[in-house]
């Protein structure tokens, strides 16, 4: 793209996604959005944050609402087909969220014919999808929502990625993380299919940022806090 | 002259190929949206989804504007009756019950009263969403109720009452037996209006047809056909109903006329 | 039959009735005159109660209808009223306009009140309606069955609230003519109307009402040709 | 005897207890609520989200009534003035438009517009809302006006033309300055209505009063606070406005009285 | 000055006025009568194409006004109608609503138009009503008014459509004498009116209607007391 000369840069989000993404009073924070700071900063262009449901957000990036989108987008062969990826910043790894005193599932392989909650479009919607004989599916915009009704019984758990599962089981006693682990992945960012020009820039960003250790930093950072 | 018409010749070419150009740039398009389409119908059955979706928003809407007459009947009367009978808290708290709901969004609405009372796993969704809307409802049919009873020109109560029967009598033998012409095509609406407001369903995790075209969206990422095919229906429903009540209406009216 | 006593109704601060005292014994056949807005319907609304007095008092039959431990409903059972604008009940045939009321408050049989329905449209002429719905009539023929419906109800006196304002002028005779007759048979009538020709003709006594009260009355005869308060003058000179 | 009194004594301490205990819980309860709506109002400046939102909400509300009023005067003008000089595709067109935007979901109309026309990445939030929302209200607005201009009696058009005016004329002198009165408070009305109605907005990347809500509870984990404040401020704004517009309606019809 | 040839009007598949050819000469007074839904408002409003005729043509002044060429506009301003609602524009005061018409027309100024007004309303003892809105007058008062804002475009003709039907008794007087006044200083009007006695005092010529036809026309003399068609004559009967 020659004609990008815009001082802005979009990153879109879906801000229930702590400590990735988060609100914090009127703004939205997180480890993504410290990346996606830096990555402005190297640019020299300003940072402007969307926040919107997470399907919403990987449609935005491909018709050009948003520039990238950093919201603990895991990378899989189904998205590579219409947007592009950077390089992994993090592995993440997928756990099973339950009642912790009414578990209705006992173990992370024993998710069959169960009530699972999930976020609309994330890679465990998909992965739930392909892999278990659910009894249903429940797409939720927001986890916040998913949690509630885990905690009243409504779903049966809530297939998550790790550290956002900490950070829920952290606020609601009622809530525990099944041992073991569901499936891994690794998280990158998403950009518009051909836009090799940011995506160089991305990557470079995020390269730098591993080396010097800040991505740790900047979970250090988010995960305190709680 | 030669020149003359080579240069004809030339021009002549020139246009054909732009109309070949703009020809198969149309067919090119024509072929990308109609698999646009194809993608959002067909693989994975998905027009099941859709199917589905709308069993949901009919059912949903369906048992939501019963559960809206019944409480819109009783909040209806209580609030006719006790502003009759000069009961100030009973005419109070129907009014709170109406501003509320009429003075907040649905979806808030929709949320808080999704999250303050279902606590079971095994509430089936179509129930949870006819209990949210159909509060939503009640308040809306209670004035609709109202509406048709005032709608009612005053001297016929006063014709009633002057032949010796009382309130409640006159009422039921000669108000509420006029009122409910007006009432019903207004219920009808109300119905066709909730088919349209359970579109917000998604956000309790209930698939209606707009969360149904949504998710086929997010799989096939191309998010605008799908909503255009879900826009679609809710057009042919909605305009078909409005076509199907307002005949009813004329039959109403007509029956007047005997 | 009917006393009013210091009948007083205002409507906020607004006083329409301000002290009317008047006596209507059996029999009698009383019109009320008066400019629009001086209180005649509401004259005659109150004295079935159809408006609540604000003050004083109303007795029928030596009934003190006014008196909250009496139930109005039966009251009202005697005392048949027509209004300008009909108010028949447009959901039922005409048959069922004059039963609704003898069944429904089981003064009659089904039967019965069917046999009179139809003797009562005999006596007008309209036996063939019996089964029509009101918006099939002509305003005449409405107004003649809101007649015969109060009449169904046997009613010891009938007030009329300008029973033929609202008619076209070809159909005033035809109401008209069924009030004559309702007179020559001996029903006490109170009638609110601007039909002079009526009054001269059936009225037993004229009451001219102005501002809410009754400044003036007397027979007929008396009434129309040697009117002495001079709104009732001036009123007179231009409606004669 | 004694044991008579120690039975009252026991009772009388099993019954302080019970009040104990049911105080306790009570005060333990209150305390929790208390708790809950601190969260969700006090830490990490939340109470400013809610005001963003609020402002957001209003913003996107005013601007889309702005644009709805400009969309609906022409199209109520087109079709009024199409249907007098019976030119029939441009009734036609305005009734398409009507129909659609009245016969399919706001929040499926709101993901199609967003989803067609905001391609560049540029634009403002509250533009978006506002072009979606006055899109929308734009069909809601055509209606009133041409409500209120059939509310005038036709009388007045009778009277207008048999003095010689012509019909633009008549329109201009007469009956739009009579119908004004019955529109303002319409549109007042529809200005609520969308101020309800935004609250879908989330959908589309806006971040308004119950989106705002929805994320203050993502982060405490506890939704219903936060939600039950955002319909505590849409009630107080929209019963606040309700109240301003009878207000104004009084004033209106008593300058008819003047 | 008013020639109707075969004037037919039908509205769906209901024909109400079925072919009149009628004369009305300068200076003339015509008063028409007729039963409800005979058609009189119905030809009235043929007259200045308040509705458009089905078939037939309407000439006024030697223009054919049915022809589309002609700017109905223009004829309409030499033809002044007076409506049974009266129809002020509320929002307008009373001197608003008489000058309205001339000024925005652009046949007087502003002050000529005001003179006018004042004059008209002196004529009619309203002057302290100038500034008042319509709203604040009596029912006899608003039609005055009506007629004399027709009056204030100095038209040729004055159409009246039952301009007393609407008020209390006590105002027909004051829109009738109105109305004579007219008349007797030479104005063409056509007249639909149930009002007898004004169309025994003041008309020309009276026609019946009936059923979409004129079936009798008469002077008034002849018309009330030789009465041929049978129509007319049971018409008169209940009446009169
Ligand atoms: N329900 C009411 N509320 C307030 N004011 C009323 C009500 N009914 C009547 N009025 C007022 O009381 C006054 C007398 O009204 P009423 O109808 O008794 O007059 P009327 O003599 O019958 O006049 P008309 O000949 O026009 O029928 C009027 O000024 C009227 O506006
Ligand atoms: N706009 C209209 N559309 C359809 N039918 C109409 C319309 N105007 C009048 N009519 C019908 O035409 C017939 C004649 O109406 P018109 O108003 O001319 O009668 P009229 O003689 O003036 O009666 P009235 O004395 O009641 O005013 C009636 O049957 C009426 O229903
Ligand atoms: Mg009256
Ligand atoms: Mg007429």
């Amino acid at each position: 793209g020659t004609k990008e000369k815009n001082e802005k840069l979009i990153v879109g989000t879906e801000a229930g996604f702590a400590p990735y993404e988060y609100m914090e009073g009127d703004e939205v924070v997180g480890v993504d959005m410290d990346i996606a700071k830096a990555i402005a900063e190297s640019m020299g262009k300003e940072l402007e944050i969307k926040n919107m449901d997470f399907d919403g957000a990987l449609l935005a990036v491909q018709n050009g609402t948003v520039d990238f989108v950093a919201a603990g987008v895991s990378v899989n062969e189904e998205r590579k087909k219409v947007m592009d990826f950077s390089v992994d910043y993090v592995d993440s790894v997928e756990v099973v969220v339950v009642n912790k005193d009414n578990p209705a599932v006992a173990d992370v392989e024993d998710l069959d014919d169960k009530v699972i909650g999930v976020q609309q479009g994330n890679i465990a919607d998909f992965w739930v999808e392909d892999n278990v004989n659910a009894k249903e599916i429940k797409r939720y915009t927001k986890f916040a929502q998913a949690a509630e009704d885990l905690k009243n019984g409504r779903i049966d758990c809530i297939v998550m990625d790790q550290f956002p599962a900490e950070e829920l089981v952290a606020a609601n006693q009622e809530l525990a993380i099944l041992d073991g682990i569901l499936f891994e992945d690794k998280y990158a960012i998403a950009v518009k299919k051909g836009n090799k020009e940011l995506l160089d820039e991305i990557n470079s960003v995020i390269e730098q940022l591993k080396e010097d250790g800040k991505i740790e930093e900047f979970y250090a950072n988010h995960t305190s806090k709680n | 002259m030669d020149k003359f018409i080579t240069g004809i010749q030339n021009g002549y070419e020139v246009f054909i190929k732009g109309v070949q150009n703009i020809f198969e740039g149309f067919i090119t398009w024509i072929i990308r949206i109609y698999e646009s389409f194809y993608n959002a119908l067909i693989p994975d059955q998905r027009y099941m989804a859709y199917l589905d979706g709308l069993k949901v928003t009919l059912l949903i809407s369906f048992m939501a504007i019963l559960l809206g007459i019944a409480i819109g009947v009783v909040v209806a009367i209580l609030k006719v009756a006790s502003s009759n009978y000069k009961i100030k808290w009973l005419t109070r708290i129907c009014n709170i019950y109406i501003n509320i709901i009429r003075g907040t969004p649905l979806m808030v609405q929709l949320l808080i009263i999704y999250n303050l009372i279902f606590n079971s796993r095994n509430t089936n969704e179509l129930v949870i969403g006819a209990v949210c809307f159909g509060i939503n409802s009640g308040a809306y049919v209670a004035e609709i109720i109202r509406a048709g009873i005032e709608s009612i020109d005053k001297g016929q109560m006063e014709a009633g009452r002057s032949l010796g029967f009382n309130y409640i009598k006159t009422m039921r033998l000669i108000i509420l037996p006029q009122a409910v012409k007006n009432i019903l095509p207004a219920l009808g609406n109300e119905f066709i209006v909730l088919i349209k407001e359970t579109s917000v369903a998604g956000v309790i995790a209930v698939t209606d047809l707009t969360k149904a075209a949504q998710y086929v969206g997010s799989r096939t990422w191309d998010i605008l056909p799908p909503l255009i095919i879900a826009a679609l229906c809710y057009l042919v429903i909605v305009m078909g109903l409005s076509r199907l009540l307002s005949v009813f209406e004329r039959r109403l009216s007509k029956g007047d006329r005997h | 039959m009917i006393v009013t006593k210091n009948l007083k109704k205002a409507f906020g601060d607004h006083m329409v009735l301000k002290g009317i005292d008047e006596t209507i014994e059996k029999g009698e056949k009383v019109v009320v005159i008066g400019p629009s807005g001086s209180g005649k319907s509401t004259f005659l609304r109150c004295l079935n109660l159809l408006e609540v007095p604000t003050e004083g008092e109303i007795w029928f039959e030596d009934i003190n209808i006014t008196d909250s431990k009496e139930n109005i409903n039966l009251i009202r059972r005697k005392m048949g009223m027509v209004f300008q604008q009909f108010n028949l009940f447009p959901h039922l045939s005409v048959k069922q306009n004059i039963t609704l009321a003898p069944v429904k408050l089981g003064i009659m049989t089904k039967e019965e009140a069917d046999r009179k329905a139809m003797e009562l449209l005999k006596r007008i002429g309209l036996t063939e309606k019996a089964d029509a719905y009101p918006n099939q009539l002509s305003g005449g023929q409405k107004q003649r069955i809101a007649i015969i419906r109060s009449l169904a109800m046997n009613p010891d006196v009938m007030l009329f609230d300008e029973p033929t304002s609202a008619l076209d002028p070809e159909m005033v005779g035809e109401v008209l003519d069924l009030m004559v007759q309702l007179a020559e048979e001996g029903m006490t009538m109170v009638v609110v109307t601007h039909e002079m020709q009526f009054a001269k003709k059936v009225g037993t006594r004229v009451l001219f009402m102005d501002e809410g009260k009754i400044v003036e009355q007397n027979t007929p005869d008396q009434f129309f040709d040697n009117p002495t308060h001079p709104r009732l003058k001036e009123f007179l000179s231009k409606v004669l």
